[in-house]
């Protein structure tokens, strides 16, 4: 158990870590320069604006493991914000909350069906039809509600869930966090011991292969489109919860930001390869990322800029890695 | 010799959904009063489908070659700053419209190096490419919009030729005339159906990919710069708000028209028909005054229809028994 | 009609045809001022009709185009740029179109008018809110509305030039969100916060909606008595005035612009003398002290 | 031996490559005279490709030398070996599939040969001197596979090589298409280009090379001019071992009744209809395209079809897709490895669980010791030769990653196995096991259907053979009592 510490050996774990060791520069540069960055409060400000990211994440992961893509996330974060938060009154909070997730489950199923009776099993032809999904969510949430947005505040009657996953904590924990971990340990516990889990990677790797040794291929796109789709609306829910309003264009770009936590996480964007513990990692890199510039008073133009080129170095070394791994 | 003739109007009815779908919206509008069929709006519609139409063309190429560029917009949006930039500070217009392309050229330079010579996923580095590019944007501007000082600057796009034709609606055509040029008979279209369609037997077959496939980005990068400025010169400003919706909205269009995702299947006039139908749709639907939500409603489910209905015909191909 | 494009003008009525060009139907102030210009139409003798201007340039260009070949008598824009739809108003314009601009100011010229209130002067009112609160100056944040759009921009400068004579007003940091997006809003303020502390004593946010994320970043930590300014005067921003200890929203009234709009396009359109291109409304500052004279608006 | 002989087209001197975890070539030395057919044989994974494919500059070797043509070549790439006169058929198709037929003959040289027009015309007359119908204006996508092998050997041809490679081309030509194959390469010999081929069909070796190479492991064993060779001497060169014969002697095992199949009929394949008894070998024997596949894909759930009916045990079953055929008690090896066999990417381990999956979840959750225990178990029982269980597949040679799609199956224990094409590209030692199995299978109680282009492969196996022309059932016969000729006459009737 005594193993050496070479320099070798750290090399080879920063070579393997690479999103990790930026994290940690990150952090580092940033605390130096901002003694804050290192208060709890924020601390729990990360924590919090993980929150909504990272569960369209973890759904994503699912989706880009089995060789998919789904570009709807936004507008079902959009159409399921603004129908949850404005049935709240109508039908009261409970039920406006599983009225969201069943709304995220409908709309990850007409993703699949689409899917599937339209044998749309390559990975671009997905993306234009979740693309044009996407669209027609929004529409509907716009349509819903003329376009204006609904106020979680205004609500006349108890809206506690809500205001418990916006702002309460539990010890040092947000309850947004701790949502996030029950997923995460759910969907890392499919993902790594279960026959769904294993088919998702299956069938990203060769579908065809995959189908005709008996895994249900079909039913494995409908499930993972129906977790993209769940976890949406959880997202959805979690962002509504934490900004008290939800528009009908509130999801607009969270969809490639789903997708390049997961890519800059290591899950290979072709299939078959990947974890929601990679997007864990990916995501936190990209809320880091924008907390960290902000505290270093880095304005969003140049945020910017930072961020699209951090983007693209980090892909690229974590290609460059793999590269070296294939010879 | 009777297939020649028949067999593309076979293709055209069996394959490509947009050319008929345009053809039921232009029927459709026959039977509404609208200033549809109006000579103004006709010419419109061409001209403002300009700028979409020449990003279209290198996207097109891009596509073609297997790859995809999604930072087009950012490559428009910077490309036009940069030529009013110029041009306020008293570069000559020739000069600057040049400079705007060079580095149109040189963005796809980058792409190309990182996607092809690196090995990446072309997706992702041309999303965090468009990401940089619209911070480069706001940055050079302070995001506010810029005015170009130069009146005649305005004409790149909007002098009119014998008083009808906009000239962006020439440097469109003379666009969209190479692109198709050089896709279907030039020897670097042809490797780049090849590299596109196999990318391994394009390389074991002597083709030059990776030089080639790069050179598709720089294309791709110098359409959208051509597309920036000329929208800049339309516009007569430059703002780090424009092509910040262009790439998925291209990138649909030109699947819509036929052109294939997976590369080696498609072709500019395809993309053009793809990018057209896009824009009458919505033409037509503002002319009859349809609800905007309804409106955004419709052309999400067009999308959806008519890709569903391509991969719906190749499912059913692939099954027939 | 008067577009030269409209060979045969549909003259329903004898009304006049309106189109309203938003920069984003989907955004709700926007959205609100249609259903305006739809409530009080009847009164000044327009048809109106919307057409989307899709939050870009392009399409927005394309929208004043397709109005104008629509026949259009006037077309009220609200611009995603306040300079890139200059060329087609002064085509639409050409063409015998009376081009309004709504919720925006302009320069002479490139449209026939326009209605709004002065985007500048809000940086006035701010620096006037704080100087009451805190009469020997302060320091405070001012997070922006979305980059680019040109009442950010005026109401960043506005706020700007008023600092200039008020020293002891200090602003320690200024950000742009890329959208009018609550959620960009709250994240910049919560990063703020955890950056200046108590440092912050007033924040001035571009939007009203914008305003209610800078707030749940306040709450959480504990930073009740900071003194936040919001711009818009919508609902939320009267729910603010009461629930927040010190808030003041710098009201636009949405209704009275719009109403306002009709009335000089058809001033314009009867070629009155005393038609003016410049259309200020004054704001309604809305204040613990003030929101009972204001019937706050359903948007 | 001629003069020719004197002058070698290429002398490869010490020549190595290894990949992580295989040492493909050692010290390799050849030497390839001019206008000579050079064979070349050996086991899956004896490095054969690997060489050729170092010749092409696909891959780089590690070391040793190298001159074709009297110059030394050195980091060479793919198109300048085209350049110098070397063109190489490669054992995986290479064609670009989205385009035409024309257009790939020409691939990479669409202005050299002066664009659209001329492409296409210089096309057609390639294509008539190898007595190959196909429209040059076809997309390849559209064509059979031995048309594709056409095109192939056009491509080659379209160079003007000094000498040609050619890596199985005859893996799934018909034999009419052999024939001309065989001319071809007697023309290109009388014109002094050399070629090397290389096949797993040692008849071939025999038929029309002049000199044979065996290798084995990554090792030239010997080259030995054709007529100082005999079958025998090679076979045992080939596996390092003595072999008495190529096939098992047959299994004698036949029961009642398992399957029958009443009705098939999809577009290609009308009224097929055949039975299957226990622990019976039935062949099917039929020219490329004639339904073969098709008809196990049906029979398996794989495709759609218009019409079937189909009885295991004497009860009808269901079968829409490949679970349905899995519960029923099937099991299917696909023609195509790589495509519709193997995950790639995936480990050995994971490969061979697949199909057992079900089996070892519990509640929805995987038991992974099972799983290592089943992939173990087959890994022995199979002797799959591979580093571990947790090697990429992608890294074992074509024998060995068949044998592990076969313990896919295997752990199953279907009561009826489909092997489509079980012994394509691979090498004499590994279909001698293979072989093994199939008796094994059959006679602990299981039945196999076997179909393969290889029909002494079929006539030798099987206890029954059924031809199959055009998608209909043409005969039936006992191997033992018709002659080849009886059945290859079916199989060709219309
Ligand atoms: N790209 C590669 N990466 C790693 N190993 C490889 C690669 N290509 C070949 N090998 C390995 O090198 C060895 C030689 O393979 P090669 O393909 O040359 O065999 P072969 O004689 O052509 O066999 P076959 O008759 O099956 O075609 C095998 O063990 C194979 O697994
Ligand atoms: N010449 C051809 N052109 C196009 N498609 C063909 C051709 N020949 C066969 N096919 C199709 O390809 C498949 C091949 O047929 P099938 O595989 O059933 O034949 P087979 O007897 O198994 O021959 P193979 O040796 O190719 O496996 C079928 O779906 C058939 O429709
Ligand atoms: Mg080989
Ligand atoms: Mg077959």
């Amino acid at each position: 158990m005594n193993k050496k510490i070479t320099t070798q050996s750290i090399i080879a774990f920063a070579r393997n870590n690479l999103i990790i060791l930026g994290i940690f520069i990150l952090a580092i540069i940033t605390s130096f320069v901002e003694p804050n960055f290192l208060t709890v409060g924020n601390l729990q400000n990360i924590m919090r604006q993980f929150g909504p990211l990272i569960m369209l994440s973890l759904g994503m992961t699912f989706i880009i493991m089995g060789g998919f893509i789904d570009l709807s996330v936004g507008g079902i974060i959009s159409l399921v914000a603004v129908v949850t938060v404005s049935l709240i009154d109508p039908i009261g909070q409970v039920a406006a909350l599983m009225v969201g997730v069943v709304i995220g489950l409908i709309c990850g199923l007409l993703n699949s069906f689409l899917i599937i009776k339209g044998g749309a099993f390559k990975q671009s032809e997905a993306l234009f039809l979740t693309y044009g999904m996407s669209v027609v969510f929004t529409a509907v949430a716009l349509i819903y509600t003329a376009a204006a947005p609904v106020f979680l505040t205004y609500s006349k009657t108890d809206y506690s869930i809500f205001t418990a996953i916006g702002e309460r904590f539990v010890g040092p924990v947000s309850v947004s966090f701790i949502i996030f971990l029950v997923c995460l340990l759910i969907l890392y516990i499919i993902e790594s011991r279960t026959h769904i889990g294993r088919s998702i990677c299956l069938t990203g790797g060769n579908m065809t292969a995959a189908r005709l040794a008996g895994i249900p291929t079909e039913k494995t796109i409908v499930f993972i489109y129906a977790v993209s789709g769940i976890m949406a609306a959880i997202g959805a829910v979690v962002l509504a919860s934490r900004v008290t309003i939800a528009s009908p264009i509130m999801g607009k770009g969270y969809e490639t930001q789903a997708i390049l936590a997961v890519v800059v996480g290591g899950t290979a964007l072709l299939g078959g390869k990947g974890s929601v513990l990679r997007t864990v990692i990916g995501t936190l890199l990209i809320i880091m990322m924008s907390n960290c510039l902000n505290l270093l008073g880095v304005t969003t133009y140049i945020q910017y800029m930072l961020r699209g080129a951090i983007l693209i170095l980090a892909i690229w070394l974590d290609n460059r890695k793999q590269y070296s791994e294939g010879n | 010799m009777n297939t020649k003739i028949t067999e593309p109007i076979k293709n055209i009815f069996s394959a490509q959904k947009a050319p008929i779908a345009m053809l039921l919206i232009f029927i459709t509008m026959l039977f509404f009063k609208t200033p549809f069929y109006t000579r103004y709006n006709l010419i419109d519609l061409i001209n403002s489908n300009s700028t979409l139409l020449i990003v279209a063309m290198g996207f097109t190429v891009v596509l073609v070659a297997g790859g995809v560029d999604l930072s087009v917009g950012g490559v428009m949006t910077v490309s036009g700053i940069i030529a009013i930039k110029l041009i306020n500070s008293g570069v000559s217009i020739p000069v600057a419209v040049l400079v705007s392309i060079l580095f149109g050229a040189a963005i796809g330079a980058i792409n190309g190096y990182l996607t092809v010579y690196q090995n990446t996923e072309p997706f992702i580095i041309t999303l965090g490419m468009g990401v940089l590019l619209t911070g480069v944007a706001q940055e050079l501007t302070t995001a506010r919009p810029i005015s170009g000082e130069n009146p005649a600057f305005q004409n790149l796009a909007n002098y009119k030729l014998f008083g009808v034709v906009p000239a962006l609606v020439l440097v469109m055509i003379v666009t969209v005339i190479v692109v198709v040029w050089l896709l279907r008979s030039t020897s670097f279209g042809r490797n780049c159906y090849a590299i596109g369609g196999d990318y391994e037997v394009a390389k074991y077959s002597g083709i030059n990919v990776l030089p080639t496939k790069t050179l598709t980005f720089v294309i791709s990068g110098v359409t959208a710069a051509i597309a920036g400025v000329m929208l800049s010169s339309w516009v007569n400003s430059g703002n780090s708000t424009y092509g910040d919706q262009t790439a998925l909205y291209i990138a649909s269009a030109v699947v819509v028209g036929g052109t294939s995702f997976a590369g080696g299947i498609g072709g500019a006039f395809k993309s053009l028909l793809g990018v057209m139908f896009i824009g009458i749709l919505s033409n037509a639907f503002n002319m009859l005054n349809i609800d905007s939500y309804i409106q955004q409603l419709l052309v999400g489910l067009f999308i959806v229809g008519i890709i569903w209905l391509d991969c719906y015909a190749r499912k059913v191909k692939r099954e027939t028994v | 009609g008067g577009g030269a494009a409209a060979t045969e003008a549909p003259a329903e009525g004898g009304n006049n045809t309106l189109v309203f060009i938003p920069g984003s139907a989907s955004n709700p102030s926007q959205a609100f001022g249609f259903k305006m210009f739809q409530k009080h139409a009847a009164e000044y003798n327009f048809d109106v009709s919307m057409l989307d201007g899709k939050a870009d340039v392009a399409e927005q260009t394309k929208a004043i185009n397709n109005a104008v070949a629509q026949g259009a008598d006037v077309i009220i824009v609200n611009p995603n740029d306040a300079l890139a739809i200059v060329p087609a108003m002064k085509a639409a314009q050409e063409a015998g179109v009376v081009v309004g601009i709504f919720m925006a100011a302009a320069a002479p010229g490139d449209s026939t008018f326009f209605v709004a209130v002065d985007d500048k002067q809000a940086g006035g009112v701010v620096v006037q809110g704080i100087l009451d609160l805190f009469p020997d100056g302060a320091t405070g944040v001012e997070i922006g509305g979305q980059a680019g759009h040109p009442a950010a921009i005026d109401r960043h400068d506005g706020f700007t030039t008023a600092l200039a004579d008020h020293p002891e007003i200090k602003v320690l940091d200024y950000q742009n969100p890329q959208q009018w997006d609550a959620a960009m809003a709250q994240a910049i303020a919560e990063d703020m916060v955890t950056k200046y502390g108590d440092e912050i004593q007033f924040v001035f946010c571009h939007w009203d909606n914008g305003a209610t994320g800078v707030i749940n970043a306040l709450k959480a930590a504990g930073m009740e008595d900071v003194l936040v300014f919001g711009v818009d005067g919508n609902a939320v921003a009267f729910e603010q005035v009461q629930s927040w200890k010190n808030y003041n929203s710098i009201g636009q009234n949405v209704e009275t612009i719009a109403m306002k709009s009709m009335e000089i396009a058809n001033l314009f359109l009867a070629k009155d003398a005393s038609a003016k291109f410049d259309n200020i409304v004054p704001f309604d500052l809305i204040t613990k002290d003030t929101f009972g004279n204001f019937t706050p608006p359903e948007w | 031996m001629d003069k020719n002989h004197s002058d070698p087209i290429l002398e490869i001197k010490e020549v190595s490559k290894a990949f992580p975890g295989v040492k493909a070539l050692d010290r390799v030395s050849l030497e390839v005279f001019r206008g000579t057919i050079h064979g070349i044989v050996g086991e899956n994974g004896a490095g054969k490709s690997t060489l050729m494919k170092i010749l092409s500059g696909v891959y780089q070797k590690d070391s040793g030398e190298i001159f074709f043509d009297g110059n030394k070549i050195e980091d060479i790439t793919p198109v300048q070996s085209m350049k110098m006169g070397l063109s190489i058929i490669y054992q995986e198709l290479n064609l670009v599939n989205t385009m035409t037929v024309g257009e790939n003959v020409f691939l990479g040289r669409f202005s050299e040969m002066g664009g659209r027009k001329e492409v296409h015309a210089k096309a057609r007359v390639l294509l008539d001197s190898i007595g190959c119908k196909i429209d040059t204006e076809k997309e390849v996508s559209e064509l059979s596979v031995s048309d594709k092998q056409m095109i192939e050997i056009a491509k080659a041809l379209s160079f003007d090589s000094k000498l040609i490679i050619m890596d199985e081309p005859s893996s799934s030509l018909t034999a009419d298409e052999m024939q001309e194959l065989i001319k071809i390469i007697h023309d290109l010999k009388n014109k002094g280009i050399s070629i090397i081929y290389i096949t797993h069909k040692l008849d071939e070796i025999f038929n029309f090379c002049d000199v044979v190479t065996v290798m084995r492991d990554g090792h030239v064993i010997a080259t030995r001019n054709i007529d100082a060779i005999s079958r025998n001497e090679m076979i045992s060169m080939m596996v390092g071992r003595t072999i008495e014969n190529e096939y098992p002697p047959r299994p004698n095992s036949v029961g009642e009744m398992i399957l029958e199949v009443e009705d098939i009929n999809t577009k290609l394949l009308k009224n097929v209809h055949f039975n299957l008894k226990k622990g019976e070998i039935l062949g099917f024997v039929g020219l490329v395209g004639s339904g073969r596949t098709e008809t196990v894909r049906a029979l398996f759930g794989a495709d759609k079809v218009k019409k079937k009916s189909i009885k295991v045990d004497g009860k009808f079953v269901n079968i829409n897709n490949p679970i349905d055929a899995i519960k029923n008690g099937l099991a299917m090896v696909p023609e195509d490895r790589k495509i519709q066999g193997l995950l790639l990417q995936f480990s050995v381990d994971k490969n061979i669980s697949l199909a057992s999956l079900g089996e070892l979840t519990y509640y929805g959750f995987i038991n992974e010791k099972k799983e290592r225990d089943i992939s173990e178990r087959q890994i022995k029982a199979l002797n799959v030769k591979t580093p571990s269980g947790k090697t990429r597949i992608q890294l074992l040679s074509g024998g060995n990653q068949q044998k592990a799609i076969l313990g896919r199956w295997l752990e199953l224990k279907p009561k009826i196995l489909v092997l489509d094409e079980p012994t394509k590209g691979i090498d004499v030692g590994a279909k001698y096991e293979i072989y093994l199995l199939m008796k094994k299978i059959v006679e602990e109680g299981g039945s196999i259907i076997l179909i393969s282009s290889e029909l002494p492969e079929v006539l030798n196996m099987s206890n029954r053979v059924i031809t199959i022309c055009n998608g209909r059932i043409t005969g039936e016969f006992d191997p033992l009592l018709a002659s080849a000729d009886e059945i290859m006459a079916k199989a060709f009737e219309f």
